[in-house]
């Protein structure tokens, strides 16, 4: 050090008593346990969580753009890449909206075909998240049987429409292909295999002390916060309010069949698991009368004209996905493209409220929380 | 503090139990009928009617059509017709559409390949696709 | 109050509404049947902000759950829609407000419904509305130094077709 | 061995204990490569997949491939990386791990070195492996790093002293610190019948030492991407994981030794099969547990398992050291 040189700044010590700052660190938009390209900055000071920002738009392909220029049957695969793990129930919405534009009437055959490909679908969208969960809470096991039962989901729906993912199966009134000769039986078969096969799940880990003390009390909130921030689905019957699309505003034929909406009080992460399994068990009842209820023959394709023209004027339908209520608003022009179609994603309303649930956590229960929520990027970013 | 001893069973009881891993490079992976995979065409059935071309959601097939060779038939033959397996997303809108079954799916779906442009398959190529042609359309 | 009981639900709002707000805050009621019959009303954008609390304190309308927000761009004008539902009255609703084509901008309502804060955001990031009094107003989608807004309709593409 | 070392120090000796110092070394990496390979096999079947079984006939070399692709790998260092202590933080996390072998008694004749005060080597030692850790987290300039570091430092901390409080009822029933004489008194009856409680102190107690299953904090996947070892590769890396199975053989030996009466048979009868075999097969046992756990057990939260360490653990392990003194004050 030159002798005759002033000592700089950073050579003088700080203030004498220890400053201590907060650190900014980057959870994403590549880490394991965000679910997809999800980045949230937090600023923590030792290990608690004093600030959470989440930054998304990574996956925004500009879905409801490219739609205004589609006709309303080559939406439907783009519908597919949102909620990719349900992509059946995003097939319906639209074919809902427009068909509640058009007031077309579905065949029966058909309808019980698009009920039993979606409740298919959200056994199989609960299935992911219950492995991917426990996967965050650090049991490594669970993931592997959870997907070795949705592969036989996957592989029910590949033989029904040609793909294990992006379905593209329904049309504007109704659906593409009929069930392949025995495929109703297999379907049985599914049911009665995955009835057997829940209570594995919870002996493997949900009566498991740490576990229980992982998730209890954690990310808790009460029905009105809820209300407040627009969240639906598990987010909100998490805290006692009993509101399912499919039976308080129903839809499609879900008015026949008798099942039960899980509700639970405490609204904390221990709940939303407790009833995202209830609901798998809820599925498989609606299934098993599905597939009892299925008419032996009937047609699959309601009368639709050539060209799909809704009439000039706007509609917004909404209907139960696996992450919550996902809308579909439509305005139209009476051209074969709508002029504006906008999707309300039950992944990017729940989203909201986890900023305010983060606040004082620490990084074990950021991702607890994170991953109670069960959003997918797909539809974060729509 | 019973519980996790339940788990540590239930984890011990699957040691034994038979693994359900498909054995995939070694083992061809069965295909249901229907499965969506690589697109076939056959040019002698094709009319050139840009169906196809217009119903495809993310415009990934380009064809060019040429006046037939013999006079007395009229109506065109398809020239060149090459798809980009880029950005097809194996909709199947375009089979659905297609009115002489020109254009049919098949079962096989491996095309991992060392560089993009190896990705514009042109019409012998999917000509040649032949193998497990899917039946029902 | 027993005449409110013949009264349409439509009717009963805009009565409600009329009463504390007077004639001129609603310019259109109707029912759209082409979204499941949901009453429709069309309010002045000055008076939306109060209209808006009233929706949600009054104990008649009680509308505390909004499900959707969202603007459009209708070339000569803009639009923003407001799907509310109230779970007391079981009753949907849908509220529509139009906007002037150039620097259109409304009243925030995030401090009402905590869920419209990121909608609104996305709203201004894809279609250029501006809200009022939201408190972080900046773009949720498309990268901060993202120039034009994509949703409008004469929006010309960043870049070409690659 | 033993004689060996008390013998004068000729060139001849000290041939023969460096080379039997580099036989063990090669037993220990041996025992390495297996276990990982073993781990990834067991944790497979438990989940329905079989495991590795490309590399090698059944997959057996996969662990050699793997280490050779570590060697080969390119040793990269951040930047702003401490130098000297980015390349401190392996050695110092491995050297303990593997010196602390040298007090271990395998059967009568195959032990190192017959220190008095065996336990409190072992223990002495053992702790440096938390500087390595810190160091690692520090040097690495890295925020997951960091807290990585930290959290492994406060938990190994807080559980050594269950580990070394648990030890101490064995102590007082055998009368002294060395290993041999330990299990020398275990000839009737196994450490692991008067001392259960210290037993079941021990086991959690090495869990959390060996930051693995439910106590995995530092490298908690999920959270911490890869806790303090996220910035190294190659050689380095190599090191960080050969120091965890080591520690692992080192734990598996002491539990072996202390409780499980390390080479005696179970019953005199049995006393032809040789005392190796006995030690192979309990500290297998032991080995087994590991994986076993791992692939069961979720994680627990840094605070739980700080209140559970300092309020759980520790009054349980005084609690059985004062039964045991008053065991030994009335009967001895």
């Amino acid at each position: 050090m030159l002798r005759n040189q002033p000592p700089t700044e950073s050579v003088i010590s700080p203030a004498p008593e220890i400053r201590t700052e907060e650190m900014l660190l980057n959870v994403g938009p590549q880490h394991p346990s965000t679910h997809g390209v999800f980045r949230l900055v937090v600023k923590i000071e030792g290990e608690t969580i004093k600030e959470a920002v989440p930054v998304m738009g990574y996956l925004h392909r500009g879905t409801e753009k490219i739609a205004e220029n589609l006709t309303y049957t080559q939406i439907i695969p783009y519908m597919d890449r949102l909620d990719y793990l349900a992509a059946m129930t995003n097939n319906y919405v639209l074919c809902h909206a427009v068909e509640t534009m058009m007031g077309l009437a579905i065949p029966e055959r058909a309808d019980y075909l698009r009920i039993i490909a979606m409740e298919l679908n959200r056994i199989a969208s609960h299935l992911v998240w219950w492995g991917t969960y426990l996967l965050d809470i650090g049991a490594m096991s669970p993931f592997l049987y959870a997907f070795r039962d949705r592969e036989s989901i996957l592989d029910l729906l590949n033989e029904l429409c040609g793909a294990r993912m992006t379905f593209n199966y329904m049309r504007i009134g109704g659906v593409k292909w009929d069930a392949p000769p025995g495929w109703i039986e297999k379907v049985a078969n599914f049911v009665q295999y995955m009835k057997k096969e829940l209570p594995n799940y919870h002996k493997l880990v949900s009566g498991n002390e740490i576990f229980i003390h992982r998730l209890a009390g954690i990310g808790q909130y009460d029905a009105d916060t809820a209300l407040h921030y627009s969240l639906s689905g598990v987010m909100l019957r998490c805290t006692g309010i009993k509101w399912d699309l499919r039976r308080d505003e129903s839809y499609s034929l879900y008015d026949r069949f008798e099942f039960e909406i899980p509700t639970a009080v405490e609204g904390d992460c221990l709940a939303r698991y407790w009833l995202r399994l209830a609901e798998i068990e809820q599925s498989l009842r609606i299934l098993e009368q599905a597939v009892q209820q299925f008419p032996a023959d009937g047609e699959i394709m309601g009368k639709v004209p050539r060209v799909i023209r809704p009439p000039a004027g706007e509609t917004y339908v909404r209907i139960e996905s696996p992450r919550g209520e996902i809308g579909v608003y439509i305005a139209s022009q009476g051209k074969d493209k709508p002029w504006r179609l906008k999707l309300r994603r039950p992944s990017f309303m729940n989203l909201q409220i986890l900023p305010h649930l983060l606040v004082g956590a620490n990084m074990a229960n950021m991702v607890a929380i994170l991953g109670s929520i069960d959003i997918v990027l797909g539809e974060v970013d729509a | 503090m019973l519980g996790f001893t339940k788990g540590l069973g239930f984890t011990l009881k699957k040691l034994p139990e038979k693994k359900v891993t498909h054995k995939y490079p070694d083992e061809p992976f069965p295909m249901p009928s229907r499965f969506r995979g690589i697109q076939h065409f056959s040019p002698e059935k094709c009319i050139v009617c840009n169906q196809c071309v217009r119903i495809c959601p993310t415009d990934c097939i380009q064809l060019t059509g040429k006046p037939h060779p013999d006079p007395e038939r009229k109506g065109k033959i398809i020239d060149t017709y090459d798809i980009n397996f880029e950005i097809c997303i194996l909709c199947d809108l375009c089979t659905e559409v297609c009115p002489t079954e020109a254009i049919v799916m098949t079962n096989n779906f491996e095309l991992a390949v060392y560089s993009r442009d190896e990705l514009y398959k042109d019409l012998t190529w999917l000509d040649g696709n032949r193998t497990n042609i899917r039946e029902e359309n | 109050m027993e005449e409110h009981v013949q009264l349409t639900p439509l009717e009963r709002y805009v009565t409600r509404i009329g009463e504390k707000f007077g004639e001129s805050a609603i310019e259109n009621a109707y029912i759209n049947e082409l979204a499941k019959h949901v009453p429709t009303l069309v309010i002045q954008k000055e008076q939306w902000k109060e209209v808006a609390r009233f929706l949600k304190e009054d104990e008649s309308l009680h509308f505390e759950y909004l499900s959707n927000l969202h603007g459009i761009d209708y070339e000569d004008r803009m639009e923003m829609y407001y799907h509310f539902y109230s779970y007391k009255h079981r009753q949907n609703l849908a509220v529509k407000i139009v906007l002037p084509r150039e620097n259109p901008s409304v009243c925030s309502v995030a401090e009402i419904w905590g869920g419209a804060d990121w909608s609104e955001r996305e709203t201004y990031d894809l279609l250029g509305i501006h809200f009022a009094g939201h408190p972080n107003l900046t773009r949720i989608m498309l990268p901060d130094d993202w120039v034009g807004y994509p949703l409008r309709k004469d929006y010309v593409e960043y870049d070409e077709e690659v | 061995m033993r004689e060996l070392v008390q013998q004068p120090l000729t060139m001849w000796n000290l041939l023969l204990i460096v080379l039997a110092a580099i036989a063990l070394l090669l037993v220990v990496l041996v025992f390495v490569t297996y276990a990982i390979y073993f781990e990834r096999k067991v944790i497979g079947w438990m989940q329905l997949r079989p495991g590795p079984n490309r590399v090698g006939p059944l997959g057996l070399l996969q662990t050699v491939a793997d280490v050779s692709k570590l060697l080969l790998k390119e040793d990269t260092r951040p930047k702003q990386a401490d130098r000297i202590l980015f390349a401190l933080a392996p050695v110092l996390a491995y050297a303990p791990a593997f010196t602390v072998l040298a007090v271990m008694p395998f059967t009568e004749s195959l032990q190192f070195a017959d220190l008095d005060i065996g336990v409190l080597y072992y223990v002495g030692l053992s702790s440096i492996t938390v500087l390595g850790v810190i160091t690692a987290g520090w040097a690495s300039n890295n925020k997951y790093a960091l807290i990585g570091g930290l959290r492994s430092a406060a938990q190994m901390i807080s559980y050594e002293v269950a580990l070394v409080m648990s030890i101490v009822g064995i102590v007082i029933l055998t009368g002294s610190m060395n290993l041999r004489e330990i299990v020398e008194a275990q000839r009737d009856v196994w450490n692991i019948v008067p001392q259960f409680l210290a037993f079941l102190i021990f086991i959690i107690a090495a869990q959390a030492e060996l930051n693995r299953s439910p106590f995995d904090l530092p490298e908690a996947e999920s959270e911490l991407v890869a806790g303090y070892h996220v910035e190294y590769s190659g050689f380095r890396f190599a090191m960080f994981m050969l120091a965890e199975y080591v520690y692992m053989f080192a734990m598996g030996t002491m539990v072996t030794v202390l409780f499980l009466g390390g080479w005696l048979p179970i019953h005199p009868a049995l006393s032809f099969i040789p005392g190796i075999v006995w030690f192979v097969v309990k500290f297998s046992l032991y080995v087994f547990l590991q994986f076993w756990l791992r692939a069961t057990m979720p994680r627990i939260r840094s605070d739980q398992l700080m209140s559970f360490a300092w309020k759980g653990l520790l009054p349980l392990a005084f609690l059985n050291i004062l039964l045991t003194a008053g065991f030994v004050s009335i009967f001895a």
